[in-house]
């Protein structure tokens, strides 16, 4: 059984102190406390700044799903049709294949065409429309389907 | 003047540039690759952009990825720092047809000086001594020995492509010299992708004399005085410091004026340095020039006052020069130690690990220049370079006494530095005294054997 | 010349005093109390001895144990530094009849500059302007009124025994006189041990202005020029400048020779300060000495190239002057921003705490006076004063900008710090414009109502 | 069960020390205490100086028996005798009193004697005679016995 009031008790302890890792046994006790492991550095304003930028890594578990994600190879900005007036190459709960055109990154005036590297369930579209990407930024959510090579 | 400049850079001197910057109340942009996620240098920049893998040919050295950011971040300006793309004339080249400035020289003067036997050549019309030796590529063995005869042994051939030692041969006798240019061509072509060499007399117990200049492209130039950069291993600078120390005033002042008549006459626009070898008789010689700030800038800085990279950015952006050269002037003299994350007592292998930094050095007459905090990583992607330690004092003595005390204030752990030979070489009586040449290190006996030590002329 | 100097002080100034003796080759003993076991000072000096528990009471002001503990050690001088025993005319003459050095004036000027009404008279005595007011205790309400009948409201009522706004009282009219008078000599009293108060005319909208000199004990003095610290919280200096800003030439080299006047007068050995008010129409008053190295004192180092602390020893050690007043040359400007554990946006409550240290500024024109590390504990035995964070710049401007950025370098966490408030200052157009005075802060509305904002003159 | 008094009581212990980790175990106790693996500043030269200095705390366990430490009061030189003809107040195995003088520590020309603060056993002279001693600075161990206020 989970013990919320103990759990919050808990939580309050360390979030009171000066610890930074508590780990609490039970069947006969097991406690470990650390004070300090080392810490990344960031100011307050930074926090929402790296909150901001999605993980790289191209899998990642959400919801207990395995989801996949197509990030950008290269620095530019990000265009879902090829052209304002066609329709997008893609939309959500749009199935694609590997080495289909998902969208345009337009970098140095030249129109580069990204290609999904995996078979699957388009489920979230991270980028605006024109919206800048750099380098690794996720760009589409995929729930992989089939053979992935 | 520019609303926005994209540092592509990284480490200490990405920090530098974003400190020039805020002193004008310039927006910067800085590029990163993945490695440096979470560099100061992102922290303090008002944007910041990946731009690919930590391995630079992917990312530093990624020309379309760096001017696409430059692109969507809206910078009208790219300062390229030093290495990387810093004197890379194709690279200028595509900054002036996207129209973005490049703060630095035009690609034509790049190209011009990263040909160093042009560069010998243009120098020497100009009316500036250069080390005696060809103005021509050396291809056979024929025409190096006939070269040979005319300038004598020792002789060294080097790259046209390129400095830092590549490409580069001692030859002591007519025995060595067909071999030498054979492995100095290839090591050229791969290094420099230029197969191209040369040959100069070999100056004996030279110093490392450079001019710091700086030119608005138009003729006007200024010079903020030399630096002895001679303590060297490899052709790697470890130690500098201004003012140069045991050389007479007046060669001094030759010296500072051949650079400046030789930077004039190249139009140079930007900072760039002249470099020259001052023999044991002070005659001087020009042997190359840098189109780029230099890492070792600071020593300048601090005995002159002025903020290059601050100029370097108003000649980029005014086009003329925002100082005359009577109020440069210098006080006291000053010193860089290169902090790197070698092992000094092991062949200078690069160390690498998480770096545990509980204090710098501070107070009266002390300078950092540095991106390392506590726990950061130390990779083998980037140079060893982690911080610039530089120590002012009204005289060389309290420089040196102020260098020895702020390395012992260093405390770190989890990496190898050269801190411990710097400490040694603060006690050394011939360092004291001023008695210094690019053999240094080698005569002291600072350098151990190492495996590789004789890969190059050292 | 000292062969090892004790010094009986503790964070920064400890740090500051080691790196001065290791500029001189001498060797060093720092004292600590039991909560600065783990100091930077502790660390850097040759040898340390713990003198008693953490309270100053028992430890920092404990003369037995740190005379006692020179003596173990074999120092044959005494570095007080600023605060604690600095300004001790006992501990000075313990010092003396130990055959111990104390590096500062003689405890016969420590003592005299000490009885503020003292001071003043030997001023007035020597021809150095003083603020018009009384040259005797004034002990009653009767002589307080025709003291008020003379010079006109508003006065102040002030302290014989010390500064710092303890025993100080605006008086603005007759009603509040006897109020203010009472309160005033048993604050004094509370606070010096000594309930003797004497009377100024208040000076309206004027600037801190200060001279720091340099004297050999037999009639030699020198100054480093003045020092504008108008910014200050109940008469805490929170930034300084070099040079001051915004006063004619004419008035300043007045102020300056008033300054050696004064110390002549005193045959003032070591490091001091003349402290000024300057009012409206650049009329500049005396207001008192302090005879001990100043928090501030960088900004003079920065400007003027020269080792005040350096300077210090070599006069205690020599009984001579190391420098001449025509080598001693302002160049640029300076500013200091006190860093100190406060809350600025709560009464400048202190903040305590384990500091956690990622990285402080650096780079050109920035030094940084400070003994914090990562995982340091501040407690609140001590002063809130954790860093001295001083820019230099060719020009105020520059001064200012580097200052900006520098402190939005600093990253630390775990306390707050009086960094927000340095910073709206840096941005705020009077401080830019350099229209300061004593009033500034509570002027500009940098002051909150804090609860007991208004106990002290400010 | 988790015991929070214990907890919040441990989690104080590890904040307001310089121990870095903590753990608690059961089934006939198992602790291990880690002071510092990474945050004190020490360079390699300071190791050695700073092992030599004790720790200060007046009680402390070896080897499972209770000891105490007459410390310092004062800075100064330490002897153990009231004169160099005379014979050292105490010696080891000696039995002390509270109030009696153990030695004597010079500072300023004045000979101060310091005394026990415990009744008990001398069993480690941890100075030598004429040695300089600090603030707070152990200068015998002691086995207590009997009543020790």
């Amino acid at each position: 059984m989970i013990d919320v009031d103990l759990i919050k008790k808990l939580v309050d302890i360390v979030s009171y102190s000066n610890i930074e890792e508590l780990r609490v046994g039970d069947r006969d006790i097991k406690i470990t406390i650390k004070k300090f492991s080392s810490g990344k550095v960031y100011r307050a304003q930074d926090i929402s700044k790296e909150a901001e930028t999605p993980q790289e890594s191209p899998r990642s578990e959400e919801k207990g799903e395995e989801v996949v994600y197509i990030t950008s190879p290269i620095v530019g900005t990000f265009y879902r049709a090829p052209n304002p007036d066609a329709p997008p190459f893609i939309d959500i709960n749009d199935e694609v294949k590997i080495g289909q055109t998902v969208c345009i990154i337009e970098a140095m005036k030249l129109m580069n065409e990204v290609k999904s590297d995996y078979n699957g369930i388009i489920r979230k579209i991270l980028v605006e429309n024109g919206e800048p990407v750099e380098y690794g930024q996720p760009l589409f959510l995929l729930e992989p389907t089939g053979e992935n090579a | 003047m520019f609303r926005k400049i994209l540092i592509a850079n990284r480490g200490e001197i990405a920090l530098r540039i974003i400190r020039a910057c805020k002193l004008l109340g310039i927006k910067t942009v800085l590029v990163f690759s993945e490695a440096d996620r979470y560099s100061l240098g992102v922290k303090h920049a008002d944007e910041a952009y990946c731009i690919g893998p930590p391995q630079s040919s992917k990312s530093y050295l990624n020309i379309p990825n760096i001017i696409a950011a430059a692109e969507i971040s809206g910078a009208d300006a790219i300062h390229p720092g030093y290495g990387f793309l810093a004197e890379n004339a194709d690279f200028a080249e595509v900054c002036e047809s996207c129209g973005i400035k490049f703060i630095g020289p035009s690609s034509r003067v790049i190209s011009l000086m990263g040909d160093k036997i042009a560069a010998r050549k243009v120098m020497y019309e100009a009316g500036v001594p250069v080390i005696p030796g060809t103005f021509e590529p050396v291809e056979a063995e024929k025409s190096a020995l006939s070269v040979a005869k005319e300038f004598g042994f020792p002789l060294i051939i080097k790259a046209a492509g390129g400095g830092g030692g590549r490409g580069m041969r001692l030859v002591r006798d007519e025995n060595e010299l067909k071999g030498a240019l054979m492995v100095a061509k290839s090591e050229a072509e791969a290094a420099f992708n230029n197969g191209s060499v040369y040959m100069e007399k070999y100056i004996e117990g030279a110093r490392h004399i450079e001019v710091q200049v700086l030119g608005d492209g138009r003729g006007n130039v200024v010079h903020f005085f030399e630096r002895d950069c001679s303590i060297q291993r490899r052709h790697q600078k470890l130690i500098e410091e201004s003012p140069a120390t045991g050389i007479p005033q007046r060669v001094k002042e030759k010296i500072l004026e051949s650079a400046v008549i030789g930077a004039k006459a190249i139009n140079y626009e930007s900072a760039g340095t002249l470099e020259f070898l001052v023999d044991e008789n002070d005659n001087f010689y020009f042997m190359e020039m840098n189109t780029r700030i230099q890492v070792e800038h600071p020593v300048t800085e601090m005995v002159t006052g002025h903020d290059l990279v601050k100029y370097q950015i108003l000649v980029a952006g005014e086009e003329s020069l925002p100082i005359k050269q009577e109020d440069i002037v210098q006080r006291g003299h000053a010193i860089e130690c290169r902090i790197n994350a070698e092992d000094p007592y092991n062949s200078f292998l690069p160390s690498t690990g998480t770096l545990k930094l509980f204090s710098l050095p501070g107070g009266p007459g002390i300078r950092i220049d540095t991106a390392i905090y506590n726990e950061i990583e130390i990779t083998s992607y980037y140079d060893s370079l982690i911080a610039k330690l530089i120590s002012w004092g009204l005289n060389r003595d309290d420089a040196i006494a102020r260098m020895r005390n702020a390395l012992g204030e260093f405390l770190i752990e989890g990496l190898k530095t050269t801190i411990p030979l710097y400490l040694q070489i603060m006690d050394d009586p011939e360092y004291i005294s001023g008695n210094i040449s690019i053999n240094f290190l080698e005569e002291r006996g600072f350098l151990n054997e190492g495996r590789s030590e004789r890969r190059y002329l050292s």
